[in-house]
């Protein structure tokens, strides 16, 4: 990645979401906590979740890491805030699949664009995966 | 160290990179490359019992390689040197092979937070496995080895100390020699993780002591896949096979089996040969150097880039500037993470690590989440020092738009 | 096949070479020694968070080596395979790592008589530690299993079946499809050492079904130190780590740890990165062959040299000419020691391998102390037996005078 | 090594040997009784020794093994018979050092020298060494 494509991948939507990430807060009182860890960096969110029936009442997240993975999981607390369970699965495996498969055509959110993006990062899929993957394997989990 | 560079094919590819990641791995030098690629491709050949020529002079060539790297530790005994994948592999074996046996409930093994995890985890799990204790020591605030405490630590319970030789995030040099004493008068016989000190510092066993060392080619300037281990010849009798398999069996039947003796029941499996032939020419090449200029070259460099870095508001180096200090220095910076800070330099050309470099408890005791590491090695200069201030700096002017 | 021979660099420097001992290793194959000079000089670096580019595409053609091996086994699974140092090494992990855990004591281990020492020795040993009994399939006089007799071994107690796919000596091709569906019936998981077949042979797991697998890089042209384990996905969650180091720990303090799940709980230490992506040459290599016409190809080689040796007074030829042969002949000479034969051949640029081949409870089986070892690759060809065999009577004529 | 460096050396004195070994025969009832095993290639010899006081009296071998290992085992059996045991010590150190050092220099004997010499069969030394090495060891550790 030369420096140009880092400032500007950096500069529309990581920076913005870094600094001021999404409720960015623990809540300790949440029905659900989720970690997304990433042993080889330290990287370490815990997601608070809760619920009211299968839907998302509220979001939040709070940990340590780089600048992609902070600005990708407040995108997702974001996202998935409001929704219910299985449009939750749905979008994060839509965005993995995206992830996976080198195409964002099923991205119709601009913003998830730039994520599925992120991808180009050498090296740095991981960071931007990290809550993205462990959301989806709890889910997974839950429903089987 | 001017031309040193040019022995370096990778530099004539990247002619702009600046290679600051040598602690996880160094790039190979010519001597190395020109070897390997002449075996496959003319002297291919396994070893042990082929009558034939390739198969003959390959086994010829892989044990002379045994009696390098003992001439290289100073020893004259080529049977002390096992090889092995690695010094991962390495210290495994002498936690497998050598001392389990030995191990009582109550006993204890001495390492210390510094360790990287190829010589923590090993000890930690046979410690549980026995019923043993692991007693880590701890650091000064400098980052240097408390040696007052680690000689509490060792007492007639401890049956190993496991201590590295350099630390692969402080770049601290520890006191090897009075820490074997120490280990010694107490009868416990020391390892020592040379990963990170084999490829410039002497580490003669005749004046250090150690009775096992571990180290690995892809370090000193050699290939993936091959370590050393050395083994006092006192302790050769006790060490049993690691991997069982074929070229390591004395006789076998439906119910008996016979091993050969140490290093000779370490070879299970076909050897990597190549390896093995590369490691013996990046120890060519480590002999033709002046080990002792290589030493204060990147000793010099390393203390420069940490005066450097001091100077850069909001860095936090790790490890005080009054330990003894190899090429190594690991540092975080406020409010940027650093795989940010590693993205944004890779994009001047420089490459470093970022994250936890395989060493957990010692970022725990330091109390930082992830640092990022520069490592130098004898291809390095000055001036790249200077690339990397700059970009830093840049890097802050970014963030904090 | 005529062409082929151009592609493997050893026949230039050595253009008399008769190189007869490809069940030890096979030559490498241009495309590999290419790879492997081309990452040395140009792109190397280690793996894994490694943020720079050299690294991180380092890691990218790594693991995309896995996903290649497991598209080679007929897998959609990248994740069910494991680098490994060697056959030798993954069939230990299977044992130490996998079934030790489920064996008390009165189980059994079934194995066959001619198992490689890198197939035996291990659940030998497993055996002798944990009380079980090794169940040792026997052979016909022809050099095949006995498959009734091997029903007869399986049962339900039986934890574990290691079978080899080809004999290293006889050359025999086991019908493992049956043998692991005798062991399935008894709810036996089924190890399969695919060092000898892994070159040539279909071993598509939707089609043999087998449990693991195992093979090594520089039995199918590519390089040394360098080996696959396949894990039917049913088992991966069982595989415990081998050795412990960097690489393969999700959290450690000084009291717990915790292991990355399989197959990355066996990448301890620096994996040997150039090892890895010279396997992956070695599979384009074999994916560009057609394999068919390769297997004929040996077959007849071996078929023609059985005929031709079996012609010359006082040859023994181990096995017989009902069971299905692959391209290896093991032979003995009367009154001629195997190893004066090899160095015989050796002066008419014949590399053959004479000893016990690792495969010493066959050799008791057979009532051979030693014997000759000839085995065909693809870059063989139909003269070398004729000079083979001048070779040999031309021998005996000097050893007769 | 090429064929007609094999004949040579196959020809002076090892076929001979090898044809006729001298005192080939298991002496069940030996005093001594000296295993010499080679893993790798199968070659497994038994030395039989009677003594009289530290004299040997007798020397006799039997097992299989290469001409090479059968005729230095053969030869072995000839120089140590009416040897007292240090002389015999003595030239088991003289023949491996000579064997080690590629100097066949303090080898007086012209038939040693050959065996000597055989180092230069590529891959061969263990087989001429075999029993050598195994009495040199077995006397060694007699005497410590
Ligand atoms: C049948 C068989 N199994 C296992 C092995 C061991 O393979 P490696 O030495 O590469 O570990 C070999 C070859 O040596 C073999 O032929
Ligand atoms: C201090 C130290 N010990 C052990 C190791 C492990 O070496 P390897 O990965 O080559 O087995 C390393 C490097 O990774 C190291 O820096």
């Amino acid at each position: 990645m030369k420096k140009d494509e880092f400032k500007k991948l950096y500069n529309q939507e990581v920076l913005k979401r870094n600094k001021k990430p999404y409720n960015f807060d623990a809540d300790e009182e949440a029905d659900v906590v989720i970690e997304a860890y990433n042993p080889l960096c330290g990287d370490k969110f815990n997601l608070y979740l809760n619920k009211e029936d299968s839907d998302i009442k509220s979001a939040h997240f709070h940990g340590f890491g780089c600048a992609l993975s902070k600005a990708s999981t407040s995108l997702l607390m974001e996202l998935i805030e409001g929704r219910n369970k299985t449009e939750k699965v749905e979008k994060c495996h839509t965005y993995l699949e995206a992830e996976d498969s080198g195409s964002s055509k099923r991205l119709q959110n601009e913003v998830q664009k730039v994520f599925a993006e992120m991808k180009n990062f050498e090296g740095r899929v991981d960071c931007v995966t990290l809550s993205w993957k462990a959301l989806y394997d709890k889910m997974k989990n839950d429903e089987d | 160290m001017k031309n040193i560079k040019d022995r370096f094919p990778i530099f004539k590819s990247h002619p702009d990179l600046i290679y600051l990641d040598n602690a996880a791995t160094t790039q190979r030098v010519d001597k190395v490359d020109d070897l390997l690629d002449e075996f496959n491709r003319k002297d291919n050949a396994t070893i042990h019992r082929g009558v034939y020529e390739l198969s003959a002079k390959a086994t010829a060539r892989y044990e002379q390689v045994r009696s390098k790297v003992a001439g290289f530790l100073g020893s004259d005994n080529p049977n002390t040197i096992a090889f092995t994948k690695g010094t991962t592999e390495s210290i495994n074996v002498v936690a497998h092979s050598f001392i389990k046996k030995r191990l009582r409930a109550g006993d204890n093994i001495v390492v210390t937070v510094m360790e990287h995890h190829a010589n923590f985890v090993p000890w930690q799990a046979l410690c549980k496995e026995m019923g043993c204790e692991l007693r880590v020591a701890s650091l000064t605030p400098e980052g240097s080895i408390d040696t007052l405490a680690f000689e509490r630590l060792v007492d007639k319970k401890t049956k190993m100390v496991a201590i590295t030789h350099i630390s692969n995030v402080l770049g601290t040099i520890n006191p090897i020699e009075q820490l074997i004493e120490t280990a010694h008068a107490q009868g416990a016989p020391v390892l020592v993780d040379a990963a990170q000190g084999a490829a410039l510092y002497d580490l003669d066993v005749t004046k250090l002591n150690y009775d096992f060392l571990a180290f690995s080619a892809h370090k000193l300037f050699g290939p993936f896949g091959v370590g050393i281990l050395y083994v006092n010849p006192e302790y050769m009798g006790d060490m049993q096979p690691y991997t069982l398999g074929g070229g390591i069996i004395q006789s076998v039947s439906a119910n008996e089996v016979t091993f050969q003796s140490y290093p000779f029941n370490l070879d299970a499996g076909t050897p990597n040969v190549s390896g093995v032939l590369g490691l013996g020419a990046a120890i060519d090449f480590l002999n033709e150097l002046n080990r002792a200029e290589c030493i204060s070259h990147t000793h010099e460099l390393a203390n420069r880039c940490v005066v450097e870095l001091a100077r850069v508001k909001g860095i936090r180096i790790l490890g005080g500037t009054q330990m003894q200090r190899s090429g190594i220095v690991s540092f975080a910076l406020e409010n940027i993470h650093p795989h940010d800070v590693s993205s944004y330099l890779n994009g001047d050309g420089i490459a470093v690590r970022a994250g936890l470099h395989c060493a957990q408890p010692l970022h725990y005791f330091m109390k930082e989440p992830s640092t990022i590491r520069i490592s130098f090695s004898i291809y390095n200069a000055d001036n790249e020092i200077d690339i990397l201030i700059d970009s830093i700096k840049s890097l802050k002017k970014f963030w904090e738009q």
